[in-house]
C-alpha cells in the first residue's frame, strides 16, 4: 500500500511544484464558460437554458486537457519502466495517478462549478445538485480519460487523439450529469439522473485501471 | 516447440485461406440473390404504410442498416476479445476489418433515418433525441477505432491498443439501444426484437427479414474478402522479411 | 550456460522480435549471484533490446529468461519487484529536486530507502536541493545512478551506464558494482566502452543486418 | 527564403506522416460542436440561435488544442537548438511553423465548418460568409495561438498554460467572427464585422512572429 | 591565448551565469583555422554550458566570444550561419525515415545538402528509408552527426559526440574531425573520454562546486 500512496503523494508533489495545474485547469474551466455568454449573446434567458450543458461541456474539455499528457511526461522520461518496475500492479499504480490527477484538476472543478453556475444565470436551487453531480461525475471523467492517455502514450504526439478517443465514452456521464442539473434547475426530481451518474462513475472505476494497465504495456514493449 | 508469432504465422499458407475459398463464392451469391429478393419485396410486393405512404419504403434500408451497425460493432468487439486473449493474428485483423464496413452501415443508417426523418418528423436531425445522437458516437467511436489502428507502427500493438478500446466501446451499445425506453423520444421503440413478440404486420415483416439477410450476407462477404486481401499483403512482407533475414 | 546455477540469471535459446524485425536469435547466457554479463556488439546489435526483454517489459518471441530457476514470464509481478532497470533516459522530473526526485523514485519501489547515502555515494549531496532542471547532464545521471544504492534489489540492468559520468563517478560505478557483486547480486550491462567489470562474462551480438528497404 | 519553405515543408511532412493531423483536428472540431446540442438540449430555435457562438468556440478549441505542442515537441528533441542556427531570422521561422500549422489545422476546419453549420441548422444563407469569416479569422486564431505556445515552450507541461494565455487574445477574434456570421444567419450587413476581423489577422501577422521568436529566445537559454 | 589569430574562434574573459550560480569566469581560449578545442572537467563543470555560449543561445554574463575576430554578439544572424551545434539530444522526428530527418535538418540550415554520402560515411545508408523511431541509440546519434556532413559549415560545437556510438562509429567521426580540420575548420568538442583529437588544445574546466543550499 505505501508503493500506492507513493504513486499518489508524487504525482501531487509534481503538480504542485509545477505551479497550480490547478488553477490552469479551474481558470481553463470558468474562462471557456465565461467564452459562452460572448459566443451565444447575453440574453438571460437563453443563457440560464444553456448553462448546465455549458458548465458540463467545459468541465469536460478542462479534464481531457489536462489529461492528455497523463502518461506521456513519464513515458517520455523513462518514469514509466521505473513506475512499472514497483512492486504494486501497473492497475494499481494506474489508479494511484488517476486519483492523483482528480485531486489536482477534477476537485478543484467541482469546487468551481458553483462559481461558473453564477456566471451563467444558473438557478439558485440548482447549486447543490449541481455540486453532487460533479462530485459524482468528475471522477469518471478522470478515469474513462485515462484510458485514452494510456492507449495513446507510446504514439508520440498520440496527444491529438485522446479527444476522439475519449469524447464518445463521455457522453454517457455528460447526459446524466446535465440532466441531474438542468432537472434540479426546473425543480424536477434527480435521483434518477444521479443514481445513473454514480453507477457509471462505479463503472468506470472497475473498467478504466485495467484498461489502461493493458494499454501502457504497450507502451513498454 | 517455438510457435511462429505474430507475421511469420503469414508466411505459410493458413487454413483460413482454403476455408474462406471455398465458402466466398456462396456467400456471394447468396447476397446477390437475397438483394434481389429483399428490394423486390420491399419495393414492390409489400404495401405502402397507411399512415407513412411510399416513404415507409425507406425502412427496409434504414432499419437492416441500423442493426447491423450494432450487431457489427458487437462482433468486433468479440474478435478483438478474442484477438487480445489468445493473441491469434487472424482474430486482430477480423476486428480491424470489421470497422471500416461497421462504419458504413452506421453511416447508412444515419442518412436514410435522416432522409426519412424529414418527412416524418418534418426535421433532419433532433439532437435531443437520445437514439439519434447516440448513434453519431456509435460512428465516432468506429472511427476513433479506425483511427488508432493507424497511429500505430507496429500491426500487434496496434491490435492490442485498438482491441482494449473497442472492448471499452462495448458499454455504449446497450445505451444505444436502450435509449428509446430510457428517454422518450421521437424514434419509436423496438417492434421487432422485443419481450412479447413483433407488433409489426407480417407483410412488412417479410421484406425486412429478407433485407436484413441480404446485408447479413453482403456484410460476410466483403469482410473475408478483406481479411483474405490483408492476409495476402501480410503473407507477402512475411515472407520477404525472411528473405531479408536468411 | 545451458544449465546454470539456479542462483541467478539464465537466458536459454532467447529470440526477440521487434516490428517485423528479428534482433537476435538463440541467444543463451547466464550469470549466477555474484556475477555479472557485458553485452557488447555494434549498434543496433540488440543490446537495448535484450535488457527489456530480461526486464520483462518485451515478450520475447521464442525461449525462457528464468531469475532463480523460475521463468520470469510465469510470475511477472514477482520479478519486477527483483530488478533496477536503468535506460538511456534519465526518469527525473525537472521541476523537483535531487532529493525530491530520489525519494519519489525510491518510494515506487517500495521497501528500504536510503537517500541520503544515496546522493552522498555519488557525490552529489551538495545539489540536494536544486531542481534537476539545473544540473548538468553528468550530475543527472549520477542522481539516476543513486536508484540503486536508496533501494537495494538483487538484480541490475544497465544500458551505457557510464554515458555522461566523469571519471570519478565511473570509478564509484564500477565500485558499487563490485559491492554489489560481493553482495550476491547480478549485474548484466550493456558498453561500449569505458567501464571495467572485473571477470564478467561477455555477450557478443552480433547484430543482424537489415536490408535496406 | 529557400530555407523558410524548407521548415513549412519539414512541418508538413511530419504532420502528414504522424496520420492525419487534419483529421484530428476536424474530429475535434465536428466533435465538440455535436457535444454542445447534446448539452444544451434540442430546440431547433434555440440551436439556430448558439449556432453561431458554437462554431467559433469549436473552431477555437480545436486550434487551441492542436496549438500546444508547436515549438513544443521541437524544444523537448533539441530541435529548436537547430531551428536557431538556419539563417533565416528566427521570427520568419516561426512564420513558417504557424504556415504550415494553419495549412494543416485551419484551413480543413474552414473546409470542415459548413459541415457543423448544416449539424447545427445554420440558415443556408449564411454559409458564404461563414466560409468568408473563417478564411479570415483562423490564420489569427494559429498566429496568437503561436505566441502562448512559445511562452510555454521552455516550461514542463506548459501545455495547460497556453489556454489561459492564449483564450483573452481569442476574444476578439470569437466575437467578430460570430458577429459576422450571426449577422449573415439575420439577414444584416456583415462588412464592418469582416473587415474587423482581417484587421486582426493583419495585426496578429505583424506581432505574432516577433513576439514568438523573442519568448522562444529564452527557451534556448 | 589572448591575441589569437582573427581565422579561427577566439574567447576572451567569458564568465557565464546561469540562474544565480557562476558557472566559470574568466575564460580565455581559442583556435585558429583547422585548430580544435578539447573542453574537459568533472560533471558540472560548465563545459556544455560554454557550448551554448559560443553557440550564441546564452548570452555570457561578461567577456566576448569573437569568430574571424568578430564579436558574436554584434551580428548574432551571422553567427548562427557559421557553426553546427550538436548537443546530448538527437533532434530527430521518430515518425520520419532516416533520410527525411536528415534532408529536413538540412534543409533548414541552407546551402549545400549532401544527404546521400552523409548517410553512407557513417554507415546507416541502409536504414535510409526506416522510421527512426526503430533505430536504436548509436544508429540515432550516428544519423544526428551525419548532419555536419550533410551541410558544410566551418565551426562545429560537439558536446560528448561519442556518446552511443560503438568503435568503428567512434573512429569514424575521429577520421571526420580530422578531414574538417584539415579543410581549415575549427572543432570545439567537450567530452569525458573516448576520442582521439590529435594536437587540440585541452580547456580544463574547473567546476566551482555550488555551495550546498
Ligand atoms: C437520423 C435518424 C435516425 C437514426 C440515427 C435512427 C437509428 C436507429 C437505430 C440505431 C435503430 C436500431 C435500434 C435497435 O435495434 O436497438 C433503428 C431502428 C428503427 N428505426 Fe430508426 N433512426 C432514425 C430515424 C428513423 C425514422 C425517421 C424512423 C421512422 C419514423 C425510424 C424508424 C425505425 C424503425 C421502425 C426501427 C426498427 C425498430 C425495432 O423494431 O427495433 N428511424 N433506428
Ligand atoms: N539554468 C541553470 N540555472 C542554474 N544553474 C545551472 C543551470 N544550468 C546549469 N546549471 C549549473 O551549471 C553547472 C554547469 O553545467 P553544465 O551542463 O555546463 O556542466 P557540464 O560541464 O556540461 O557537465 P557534464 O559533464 O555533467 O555534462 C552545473 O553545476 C549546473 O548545475
Ligand atoms: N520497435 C522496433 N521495430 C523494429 N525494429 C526495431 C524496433 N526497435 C528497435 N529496432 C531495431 O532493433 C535493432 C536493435 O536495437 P537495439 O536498440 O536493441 O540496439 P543496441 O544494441 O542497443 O544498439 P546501440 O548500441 O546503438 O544502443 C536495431 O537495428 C533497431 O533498428
Ligand atoms: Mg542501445
Ligand atoms: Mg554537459
Amino acid at each position: 500500500m505505501s508503493a500506492f500512496w507513493g504513486v499518489v503523494r508524487r504525482d501531487l508533489l509534481i503538480a504542485r511544484r509545477q505551479g497550480g495545474s490547478s488553477l490552469l485547469a479551474v481558470g481553463f474551466f470558468v474562462v471557456v464558460a465565461a467564452l459562452f455568454p460572448f459566443a451565444v449573446g447575453a440574453d438571460p434567458a437563453t443563457l440560464r437554458g444553456v448553462a448546465p450543458g455549458v458548465i458540463w461541456v467545459s468541465a469536460l474539455l478542462a479534464t481531457l486537457l489536462s489529461l492528455d499528457r497523463l502518461f506521456q511526461a513519464d513515458f517520455e522520461d523513462g518514469s514509466l519502466d521505473v513506475l512499472a518496475l514497483s512492486p504494486l500492479p501497473l492497475f494499481m499504480t494506474v489508479l494511484a495517478k488517476v486519483l492523483a490527477h482528480w485531486l489536482v484538476v477534477g476537485l478543484p472543478l467541482v469546487i468551481a462549478a458553483p462559481l461558473v453556475g453564477v456566471l451563467l444565470n444558473l438557478p439558485l436551487a440548482a447549486f447543490p445538485v449541481l455540486l453532487g453531480a460533479a462530485l459524482l461525475g468528475t471522477p469518471a471523467l478522470s478515469l474513462i480519460g485515462a484510458i485514452g492517455a494510456a492507449l495513446t502514450a507510446g504514439v508520440r504526439r498520440g496527444g491529438v487523439l485522446v479527444p476522439l478517443l475519449v469524447l464518445p465514452l463521455y457522453i454517457p456521464t455528460l447526459i446524466f450529469g446535465v440532466a441531474a442539473t438542468a432537472a434540479a434547475a426546473d425543480g424536477l426530481p434527480v435521483a434518477e439522473p444521479l443514481m445513473l451518474l454514480a453507477s457509471l462513475t462505479l463503472m468506470a472505476l472497475v473498467v478504466a485501471p485495467v484498461a489502461s494497465a493493458g494499454a501502457l504495456r504497450l507502451a513498454l514493449g | 516447440m517455438t510457435v511462429m508469432s505474430g507475421w511469420h504465422r503469414f508466411a505459410n499458407p493458413t487454413r483460413f485461406s482454403r476455408l474462406s475459398a471455398r465458402i466466398l463464392p456462396w456467400t456471394l451469391a447468396l447476397t446477390l440473390v437475397l438483394f434481389a429478393a429483399g428490394l423486390y419485396l420491399a419495393l414492390v410486393a409489400s404495401p405502402p404504410d397507411a399512415r407513412q405512404g411510399e416513404t415507409v419504403r425507406i425502412m427496409y434500408l434504414h432499419v437492416p442498416a441500423a442493426w447491423m451497425a450494432l450487431f457489427v460493432y458487437v462482433l468486433l468487439a468479440v474478435f478483438s476479445g478474442m484477438g487480445y486473449i489468445w493473441k491469434h493474428p487472424l482474430a486482430d485483423i477480423a476486428a480491424k476489418n470489421c470497422a471500416p464496413i461497421g462504419a458504413g452501415f452506421t453511416l447508412l443508417a444515419l442518412v436514410t433515418g435522416s432522409l426519412w426523418g424529414a418527412p416524418m418528423w418534418g426535421t433532419w436531425w433532433e439532437w435531443g433525441d437520445a437514439r439519434l445522437t447516440s448513434f453519431l458516437i456509435l460512428f465516432f467511436l468506429y472511427l476513433g477505432y479506425i483511427a488508432l489502428w493507424q497511429v500505430f507502427e507496429d500491426p500487434e500493438k496496434a491490435a492490442r491498443a485498438a482491441a482494449i478500446l473497442a472492448m471499452v466501446g462495448l458499454i455504449n451499445i446497450p445505451v444505444i439501444h436502450f435509449s428509446v425506453q430510457w428517454w422518450h423520444t421521437l424514434h419509436q421503440p423496438a417492434s421487432v426484437f422485443r419481450a412479447g413478440g413483433p407488433t409489426i404486420d407480417s407483410s412488412m415483416l417479410w421484406p425486412l427479414f429478407v433485407m436484413l439477410g441480404a446485408f447479413k450476407a453482403y456484410f460476410v462477404t466483403v469482410l473475408l474478402w478483406r481479411i483474405r486481401a490483408e492476409v495476402a499483403e501480410r503473407r507477402v512482407r512475411a515472407l520477404q522479411m525472411m528473405q531479408a533475414e536468411a | 550456460m545451458s544449465n546454470p546455477a539456479p542462483t541467478g540469471l539464465a537466458v536459454d535459446d532467447l529470440s526477440c522480435r521487434r516490428g517485423d524485425h528479428e534482433v537476435f536469435a538463440g541467444l543463451s547466457c547466464g550469470a549466477e549471484a555474484g556475477g555479472a554479463l557485458v553485452l557488447r556488439g555494434p549498434n543496433g546489435a540488440g543490446k537495448s533490446s535484450l535488457l527489456r526483454v530480461l526486464a520483462g517489459f518485451i515478450p520475447p518471441s521464442a525461449g525462457t529468461v528464468r531469475w532463480k530457476g523460475e521463468d520470469i514470464g510465469d510470475d511477472p509481478g514477482a520479478h519486477r519487484a527483483v530488478l533496477h532497470y536503468v535506460g538511456h533516459l534519465d526518469p527525473l522530473k525537472p521541476v523537483l529536486s535531487a532529493a525530491e526526485n530520489l525519494t519519489a523514485l525510491a518510494r515506487l519501489m517500495g521497501g528500504q530507502i536510503l537517500v541520503v547515502e544515496a546522493l552522498e555515494r555519488f557525490g552529489i549531496a551538495h545539489l540536494r536541493d536544486l531542481p534537476v532542471r539545473f544540473l548538468s547532464a553528468g550530475q543527472r545521471r549520477r542522481l539516476n545512478l543513486a536508484r540503486l544504492v536508496a533501494t537495494p534489489r538483487p538484480l541490475w540492468l544497465l544500458d551505457e551506464p557510464t554515458v555522461a559520468l566523469d571519471a570519478r563517478a565511473t570509478a564509484e560505478l564500477e565500485q558499487l558494482i563490485a559491492d554489489h557483486r560481493a553482495a550476491g547480486g547480478v549485474v548484466v550491462a550493456a558498453t561500449h566502452i569505458g567501464i571495467e567489470i572485473p571477470g564478467a562474462a561477455v555477450v557478443e551480438l552480433a547484430g543482424r543486418r537489415r536490408r535496406a528497404a
